[in-house]
């Protein structure tokens, strides 16, 4: 049910004609997989997906579409999206035996019910990969300075 | 309760949709979203597999995934609006200055 | 918790450099010189490379694990450094003509070098990823900086969707490994692969394909090649340089170190594809330089060929290939970063000077430089007694040895290939007339200063490789 | 490392690399400086390697002056030097004929420096070649004496200087990349059969294989080798070189470059193969002798002088070709000879035709005729050399290729009286040539001008005249020295005795792999 | 046929005899100019003299049993092949030396006289010094290898003294064609040669020294032996102007006329001769050689002189009969009567060389001209030409007590004691057209009214004493020179008695003197009937030299055009190879071999150019083949397992 919601919405992302129906569209396959994540014991992380990428991209992206509203409506059609689209079709074709094999059909471990909340997400974050962590500061450092050289409208 | 597959199979179908996106669309903006589309499919599955193998680095995975989600679209819209300034055009396939 | 930060230093270090150089930058005025930021990069690196060799023979493994220091990771960033640092001398004058914001410039080149040295150090997914991602990160901007030139933008395009792609399929591998293993530690994989080798899921090995497809696309492979021609075209020349040499390495190092030695044991499986693609992407390489008018896109071109050529390294595996793999590169380093900083050189704001036609008469009009790029060319064309030659003496030694002859034959009949592009930039510079004018050219010492490191350095390879030979013997031992 | 003493072959080798360096520190205006710093140098090289001549034990065929330092020692690849009696009189040559060349650069005006030093590197190419006695080494001296030829064609050539200059490297480059791989494997086999990693020439020629391998290998090395000769299919790189190189150019190219071929089939590839080379024979047998006819059937056609004498060379490097695979004393000696012998004639020629071009600027024959009364000297010594190519007896060229033919006519009469064909087109399209350049009447007027040769010139050819004749009355003094060495390689080669007994080369070769 | 084995004797001073005329040759080369006409002139002579003294002395000292032998240095070694620079005088060689000296001396002294004038004398006289120089090599050298080495030397003298007036394109067409021709036959020469030594060296002989060749001879199969004569005899046809390579020698006339008459007359041209003789122990050993050489000399000997009947020209007439004098020769050496072929060859040199002489004299006297048909009535103004003229000419057509009526009849006796009456019989008729073209030329030249033009009448003058006095003694010779070989039924051959140690029974067919006698007799009359004719076509009146032209049938006009063998031999040979080096060079090379070349490269660019076209520019092209390349990848992956 909502797999099929989510591959909806998602190919509505992908075939929509305009921009900002896209961009909405995006918004809510992003929540449905906030839901996922939340049924997939993972609150914390569903919550930052919310808060994120619906939050803080989405609002950017929606930005930068109102900045420069492409005056010009997108070609699309033709013999290039069917290619596309089928090559696409044979990667899931592809994707699909890979993963739908009898080993990955085992059930889930019998959880306790502090996984995925907030201390684990917290403790593993800070112990395990405190390196990480210090890499994406860096990494978002090195985009914010990316951003602001390549955005800034020269005076 | 749902088997593991049943997520990968979805997260997999996401992903070849945003790859669909990225291939077909004239659009930059959008093609950015197919790959946000591609990297949160990817999401998908980390938690899945966090899930089911009861581990946490897989939640964490995510989390870092999202910064650097967060980070390439910031740099890819800061791309898309200078090439912008240079031709009024948002379809990738107008970029023609570079080939053979 | 105790952690030993003493590995990090240099990475630190450079951090820290690329912190100071920013803010050092914001309180100089527009039009003032910047000579300064130079010199403080500089410093750094300068800094970060005496604490590299400090370092030298240090084995650790910090953070749980996720990441080692070893010779390996040291070896690496010294060519990383290397590249940073001839880059940034190479680039001055072309930043300061393009209108390229300096401070951001050498900050850049900065953080791009230490998501390398993380790369290299990284022993566990996550922080390979994050390393990636820096790096690509600045790569992109650093491509894209030269914003009045619509090339420079339209190659970031390219560049990052593509990069972009590739990303989604790496995860995608990292994902499933995750997913069969149980986890994103390098260790913990390779145990896994040990000890239960009989009942991978199926999508470990898929997991495994993915991850080698990013690979294949960051060091330019054929079919993953196509963004490198534009980029690299479109990128600032400087940039150019620093993206064939020291991404193309840190892809390398990265690939060494986690598919070739942690997970050797899908070795087996993507051995006959790896043949294809090794054969495939030097010949293609070859093949469509030949016909270029742009020397820099035919040095693109020819990157790609010598991406092959790396790859011999890698197909042969980790018994014969790894130090020939290890020497290449650091020969590849030095007369790549050198024919680029010629090139930059040459260029102009308005006029960039690429073509095959703007070096005529070079060589007798600016001996120095003609000299250096005839230098550059023939050790790229592998004429002893360069740098270039010793390079492909070791890989196709280790082809030979290791049963692999038709590479090797392959790989000779390539490089003949290579001798006709390579030696039209001989041709145009010493026995053809007009081109550019002599005086023209930027006089700054400081990049005929990188432009002479690399000639030395090539030459000394050639001549007298034996301690680097030793040195990449013993760097490749120590991911044992 | 290098703390052993330096040895005399190695001052040798770097007395050039020394000159160059010193002109390149030359300001570029002060030609004359330039040109008497090149003649010194090359000079003193002379001078030296005459004293190694003099060091030089020609009652032994082991190679002597040998000096070994380690360079890659991880590898097995070492510095080793050494000569024999076949490599020595190689170096003389090379050394003697370098003044020479320098001194006939004279005309060349712009990019002096530049050229000059080229001139310096091409010599320590070629000498290391010679001397070599690492495989490694050797490709390493093979390959670095491509670049200043290549140098040397397309800057200071003629019209089509880059063509010839391209299609000189392309193809030399074609054989020797697969000799590399070649090499490669040999070392390896080496290092698996000993469990020694080494590249050493006297300790590979040990090794045996079996034949199949051998063929493969020495199908590799014949073929690089065959291009540098040329023999006959792989000769076409030759007429553009030489046409377009300068005079020095072409007198380096066809005195010595070429003998690189011939010298690389009697230093490696037959010793280092035997079984694969003796089984080669009659088809590269029949090669050298198409060639020979085929060379000298072109060359009486050409309208350029200089090609003409290119494909004569083809035809006498056709000889060579064919003494070296007779595979016995006479055969091989005379082979080394006429090595000797064509780079002094041929030089020689090539001198004399780049004088009567400086002076009228043209090759083409029909430019000419009746030179006799304008340029009387010009034309005797042309005459001599002439008939010295010819090989007329009682000059160099006869000893050479009456031994030649010897010792092949011993092994496969009738391909040699095929070949001996050779030397009556010799003499046809050498006087052909010689008549319709210096004899009959004097029609063109432009050739009533010129000027006998100067004294410049006289002093270049002087030199090689009295050696054309000094070596055809009296060889002796070097065979008598070859011959040790020669033993020496025969028996590696077969168990000969220098005596022409009649082997026809499979039966030979079976009768070895029935003693296996 | 053994031989009494001569003694050896070191003897050191014969390497002077050729020496000092290379000495000579060398300074004039040199210094000649410095020197001037005179003095060079005056030196070459001098040395050629010198010589000749030397060689009577050593004769003097020589006895027909021994041998002088003078060994310089060992000149080539290879292996156990070894050759030696030495020199050797036995009864033969002598005989040469003597020849080849003397004549040569006369010569150069006429040449003083005959060139005088000539501007390019001093190199003339480089030219023939280095020439005696070589010919001596020939004739002294012990071993075969230099007897090739003098062989190839006088090749390169009569090359460069043919071409001499270099600046008429004939002389140097014909002096090419000497020596290519020359070289041809060389190739056997060499051939011969290098079989030799490899039958021997296979039977552990390394030799080409004639007495050791002489003592192993026998080791040789009859067969190889057959190989290697007939070899060496293709060389001699070359040198000696047999059929079929005689065809330079008329052209070789192209020089000046001292040239013809020691080169191209006396000396060089007989080396064949010698060369056969010098190894009769090898051709006794091969019959059939034997009778095919006998067969080429008395076809050659017809065939010159029925060329020689018709020719206008009086130096072709005189060349056309050394031709055919050598075919006697070698009839001779066919029949085994080495000493027969060496006796006439002597005679031969001294009459041919005068009537060369003379004709020079002649061709001085009218500066240039050598048409026959515009001479006439010189006796009268040149006497002593005239008579030493007309001694030479009987002594050629072998009239009685003259040299060539020794020899000749020698050969024919032993033609026709030795059975074979074709070959008799051919010598015979040519002895008949001997005799007659001889007098016609007599009678077309001295006999008559002048038909010279005027200005060539102008100034006719007997040649100075400088150069008659060669022609007297040389008229001498070919009166005397023949009586030491006078047959048994007069006072008996010292000449036989003199090589007869040599040779051995060589010769052994002496049949009955009245058989012998009549035979003379036959060929006498034939002799006088061929002067007659001459003498009723030409004698009386030269008036209508030009009408017999027109008369004749077509055999006469294949005799003037020489049967056409020049015209045949380039429609054979010559063109048929410059075409086909015309189709290596223009088609083969450029197209073919370099067509691959160049083809590879184009290849190389054009699917360069062909393939860069995937490099669209289209960002999701590229996207396209990313994918392209991972589901291949995949694909794979999947298939595995």
């Amino acid at each position: 049910m909502l797999s099929a919601l989510l591959i909806i919405t998602s190919l509505m992302v992908v075939f929509l004609r305009n921009v900002v129906h896209c961009a909405l569209a995006l918004v809510a396959a992003l929540f449905i997989i906030a839901v996922f994540f939340v049924t997939l014991q993972a609150p914390m992380v569903g919550v930052l997906q919310v808060l994120i990428y619906a939050g803080a991209i989405m609002v950017l992206f929606l930005f930068v579409i109102m900045l420069l509203s492409p005056t010009t409506r997108e070609r699309g059609g033709g013999v290039w999206w069917n290619l596309g689209t089928v090559l696409a079709l044979i990667l899931g074709g592809l994707l699909v035996p890979l993963l739908s094999n009898s080993e990955s059909a085992r059930d889930p471990l019998a959880s306790t019910e502090t996984f995925g909340s907030p201390e684990m997400l917290a403790k593993s974050l800070f112990n395990d990969f405190v390196l990480p962590f210090e890499i994406a500061s860096v990494l978002l450092l090195v985009a914010i300075v990316g951003a602001v050289v390549l955005a800034k409208r020269e005076r | 309760m749902v088997p593991l597959h049943y997520y990968l199979l979805v997260s997999a179908v996401v992903f070849a949709i945003g790859v669909i996106g990225v291939l077909i669309r004239r659009n930059l903006i959008v093609v950015l979203m197919s790959v946000e589309l591609m990297l949160n499919a990817v999401n998908l599955t980390f938690v899945a597999f966090s899930r089911f193998l009861g581990s946490m680095e897989g939640q964490v995975a995510v989390f870092f995934v999202m910064a650097v989600a967060a980070a390439e679209a910031v740099i890819g819209l800061a791309i898309i609006i200078s090439g912008f300034r240079h031709r009024q055009s948002l379809d990738p396939q107008e970029m023609q200055l570079l080939k053979w | 918790m105790d952690v030993d930060f003493t590995p990090l230093l240099p990475t630190a270090q450079l951090l820290v450099t690329a912190l100071v150089v920013m803010l050092r930058d914001l309180f100089i005025e527009e039009h003032e010189p910047k000579c300064i930021l130079v010199f403080l990069s500089l410093v750094g690196i300068g800094l970060a490379a005496g604490e590299t060799l400090a370092l030298w023979g240090v084995q650790e493994s910090a953070f749980h694990d996720s990441i080692v220091l070893d010779n390996f990771a040291h070896y690496f960033a010294l060519i990383f450094m290397l590249a940073a640092g001839l880059t940034i001398l190479s680039s001055i004058d072309y930043v300061r003509q393009a209108g390229i914001h300096e401070g951001e410039f050498y900050a850049l080149v900065l953080f791009a070098t230490v998501g390398m040295m993380l790369m290299a150090a990284a022993n566990d997914l996550m922080v390979f990823f994050l390393g990636l991602e820096t790096m690509s990160i600045a790569v992109y901007v650093l491509t894209g900086m030269w914003r009045t030139n619509s090339r420079s933008s339209e190659a970031a395009m390219k560049y990052f969707l593509m990069g972009a792609f590739a990303t989604g399929f790496l995860l995608y591998g990292i994902a499933l490994i995750y997913g069969a293993t149980g986890s994103t530690n390098l260790d913990l994989i390779s145990d896994y692969l040990a000890e239960q080798p009989s009942e991978w899921p199926l999508y470990l090995i898929g997991g495994g394909f993915l991850l080698l497809i990013g690979f294949t696309f960051k060091v330019g492979a054929v079919p993953f090649h196509f963004w490198v021609p534009d980029v690299y075209e479109g990128a600032p020349t400087p940039v150019t340089g620093f993206m064939s040499v020291a991404v193309k390495a840190a892809a390398f190092a990265a690939w060494a170190r986690i598919l070739l030695h942690k997970l050797s044991a899908l070795d087996s499986d993507w051995l006959f594809p790896l043949w294809v693609i090794t054969i495939g992407t030097m010949t293609l390489g070859n093949l469509l330089a030949i016909t270029q008018s742009s020397v820099k896109r035919m040095l693109a071109y020819s990157s790609i060929a010598h991406a092959g050529y790396l790859l011999i390294a890698i197909v042969v595996g980790a018994e014969w290939g790894g130090l020939p793999l290890l020497f290449y590169v650091l020969t590849y380093s030095f007369m790549t970063i050198g024919a680029f900083a010629v090139l930059s050189c040459l260029s102009e704001a308005n006029n960039q000077r690429e073509n095959y036609r703007d070096f005529a008469g070079l060589g007798f009009k600016r001996p120095f430089l003609g000299l250096a790029m005839s230098l550059f060319m023939l050790s790229l064309a592998g004429f002893p007694p360069l740098g270039g030659f010793a390079g492909k003496f070791y890989v196709f030694r280790a082809a030979v040895l290791s049963g692999h002859i038709g590479l090797a034959i392959i790989g000779v009949l390539n490089s003949l290939l290579s001798v006709i592009y390579y030696l039209r930039v001989i041709v145009a510079m010493y026995m053809e007339e007009g081109g550019a004018e002599g005086k023209s050219f930027r006089q700054a010492s400081a990049v005929y200063v990188a432009i002479a490191v690399a000639a030395i350095g090539t030459l000394y390879l050639g001549i007298l490789p034996a301690s680097a030979l030793n040195w990449s013997r013993i760097a490749f031992a120590s991911l044992e | 490392m290098l703390g052993v003493a330096i040895g005399n072959l190695t001052i040798v080798l770097a007395i050039p690399v020394i000159g160059a360096a010193m002109i390149m520190l030359t300001p570029r205006r002060q030609t004359a400086a330039l040109f008497s710093l090149a003649l010194l140098a090359s000079g003193l090289a002379f001078v030296w390697s005459v004293i190694v001549f003099s060091l030089f034990d020609g009652m032994s065929g082991e190679m002597q002056l040998v000096e070994r330092v380690p360079w890659m020692p991880s590898f097995g690849i070492e510095y080793i030097v050494g000569v024999d009696g076949i490599s020595i009189f190689l170096v003389l040559l090379t050394t003697f004929l370098m003044p020479i060349a320098i001194l006939a650069s004279w005309s060349v005006t712009e990019k002096v420096k530049e050229y000059l030093i080229f001139m310096l590197l091409l010599e320590t190419g070629m000498l290391g070649a010679f001397v070599a006695l690492d495989l490694f080494l050797f490709y390493v001296f093979w390959e670095v004496m491509l670049v200043p030829m290549y140098f040397l064609i397309g800057v200071w050539g003629g019209t089509r200087r880059i063509y010839a200059a391209i299609k000189f490297v392309i193809y030399t480059m074609a054989g020797s990349l697969l000799m590399l791989v070649a090499i490669i494997y040999l070392a390896a086999r080496h290092a698996e059969a000993e469990q020694a990693l080494t590249f050493d020439l006297l300790k590979l020629y040990d090794l045996h294989l079996p034949l199949d391998e051998q063929a493969w290998l020495f199908a590799a090395f014949a073929l690089s080798f065959a291009i540098k000769v040329p023999l006959f299919p792989f000769h076409t790189w030759l007429p553009d070189a030489h046409v377009e190189a300068p005079t020095a150019g072409s007198v380096i190219l066809a005195g010595v470059l070429l003998k690189l071929g011939t010298y690389g089939f009697l230093r490696f590839a037959i010793p280092l193969f035997p079984d694969a080379a003796l089984a080669a024979a009659p088809y590269i047998i029949a090669l050298a002798v198409i060639g020979i006819i085929y060379g000298a059937a072109v060359a009486m056609m050409q309208s350029d002088i200089k090609k003409l004498v290119a494909y004569s060379s083809v035809s006498h490097l056709g000889f060579v070709m064919l003494g070296l695979f007779a595979f016995n004393m006479q055969g091989i000696q005379g082979a080394v000879y006429q090595m000797l012998n064509h780079g002094l004639s041929t030089g020689a020629l090539f001198l004399l035709v780049g004088m009567i071009y400086e002076r009228r600027h043209t090759r083409m024959i029909d430019a000419f005729g009746g030179l006799w009364k304008p340029v009387p000297l010009f034309s005797a010594l042309l005459l001599v050399i002439t008939f010295s190519s010819i090989g007329l007896p009682g000059l160099n060229g006869f000893v050479g290729e009456f031994l030649i033919l010897l010792g092949a006519f011993a092994v496969a009469p009738r391909w040699t009286a095929a070949a001996a064909t050779g030397v009556i087109l010799g003499a046809i399209y050498m006087l052909w040539m010689y008549r319709r350049v210096i004899l009959g009447p004097l029609t063109n007027p432009d050739n009533e001008k010129l000027q006998d040769l100067g004294v410049r010139e006289r002093i270049m050819l002087a030199p090689i005249l009295a050696l054309v004749v000094f070596m055809g009355v009296y060889p002796q003094p070097f065979l008598y020295r070859m011959q040790p060495a020669i033993d020496v390689t025969l028996k590696r080669i077969i168990a000969v005795t220098p005596v022409a007994v009649n082997h026809h080369p499979q039966a030979v070769l079976k009768s070895k792999s029935d003693g296996r | 046929m053994v031989t009494s084995t001569p003694s050896i004797v070191a003897y050191d001073l014969l390497r002077w005899i050729p020496l000092i005329p290379l000495l000579a040759s060398v300074v004039n080369l040199f210094w000649g100019r410095a020197l001037g006409k005179k003095t060079a002139g005056a030196l070459a002579c001098a040395a050629v003299g010198a010589s000749f003294a030397l060689a009577v002395y050593v004769f003097w000292q020589l006895s027909a049993t021994t041998i002088f032998r003078d060994l310089v240095y060992a000149w080539i070694e290879s292996g156990s092949f070894q050759v030696n620079l030495s020199f050797q005088v036995d009864a033969l060689t002598a005989v040469m030396l003597l020849v080849v000296t003397g004549i040569g001396f006369l010569i150069h002294l006429y040449s003083l006289g005959y060139m005088g004038h000539d501007e390019g004398m001093v190199r003339f006289f480089v030219y023939l010094n280095l020439f005696i120089f070589f010919m001596l090599l020939l004739v002294m050298g012990d071993n075969l290898l230099i007897l090739f080495v003098g062989w190839e030397g006088v090749g390169l003298c009569s090359y460069l003294l043919i071409g001499f007036w270099y600046h008429d394109h004939n002389n140097t067409i014909a002096g090419n064609k000497a020596f290519i021709v020359n070289r041809i036959g060389d190739f056997g020469f060499v051939l011969g040669i290098f079989l030799l030594v490899t039958e021997l060296g296979r039977q552990g002989i390394w030799t080409l020294d004639f007495l050791e060749l002489q003592k192993h001879v026998q080791m040789l199969s009859p067969t190889t032996i057959g190989w290697i004569t007939v070899l060496l005899f293709i060389g001699a046809t070359g040198k000696s102007a047999q059929i079929p390579l005689f065809v330079w020698l008329p052209d070789a006339m192209a020089g000046p006329t001292p040239v013809s008459a020691l080169i191209h007359a006396a000396t060089m041209v007989t080396a064949g001769v010698y060369m056969t003789a010098r190894l009769h122990f090898l051709f006794a050993l091969a019959p059939l050689t034997l009778s095919l050489i006998a067969w080429i000399g008395a076809a050659t000997a017809f065939f010159a002189a029925t060329i020689a009947l018709t020719q206008h020209d009086i130096k072709k007439v005189l060349a056309y009969s050394t031709v055919s004098q050598l075919g006697y020769m070698f009839l001779a050496v066919g029949l085994g009567a080495f000493s027969a072929a060496i006796f006439h060859l002597f005679t031969h040199a001294f009459f041919k060389a005068c009537l060369f002489l003379g004709a020079g004299s002649v061709i001085h006297a009218l500066d240039g001209e050598q048409d026959m048909r515009k001479m006439g009535g010189l006796k009268a103004h040149m006497p002593r030409t005239y008579w030493t003229y007309v001694v030479a000419t009987l002594a050629i057509a072998g009239a009685p007590f003259t040299a060539g009526f020794f020899s000749k009849d020698l050969i024919l006796w032993q033609a026709f004691s030795h059975g074979s009456l074709i070959l008799w019989g051919a010598g015979f008729v040519t002895a008949g057209m001997t005799a007659f073209y001889m007098f016609r030329q007599l009678f077309l030249v001295f006999y008559g009214e002048c038909r010279a033009d005027d200005h060539a009448k102008a100034h006719l003058h007997e040649s100075p004493a400088v150069m008659t006095l060669p022609l007297v003694v040389l008229a001498i010779g070919s009166i005397f020179a023949g009586w030491l070989g006078a047959p048994e039924y007069l006072w008996g051959s010292r000449w036989d008695h003199w090589l007869q140690p040599l040779f051995g029974g060589a010769e052994a067919h002496h049949g009955s003197v009245t058989a012998e006698i009549m035979v003379t007799v036959i060929t006498l009359a034939i002799v006088s009937v061929g002067i007659y004719l001459a003498y009723v076509k030409y004698g009386r009146t030269g008036a209508h030299v030009g009408a017999s032209a027109g008369a004749g049938g077509m055999l006469y006009r294949l005799s003037l055009n020489k049967y056409y063998v020049d015209e045949i031999y380039d429609a054979i040979f010559v063109r048929p190879f410059t075409a086909c080096s015309q189709f290596f060079a223009e088609f083969i090379d450029p197209q073919i071999i370099d067509g691959t070349v160049n083809g590879v490269a184009a290849a190389a660019r054009g699917a360069s150019s062909i393939w860069v076209g995937i490099q669209t520019g289209n960002v999701q092209h590229y996207l396209a083949a990313f994918l392209v390349g991972a589901l291949a990848l995949l694909a794979y992956c999947l298939g595995q397992v």
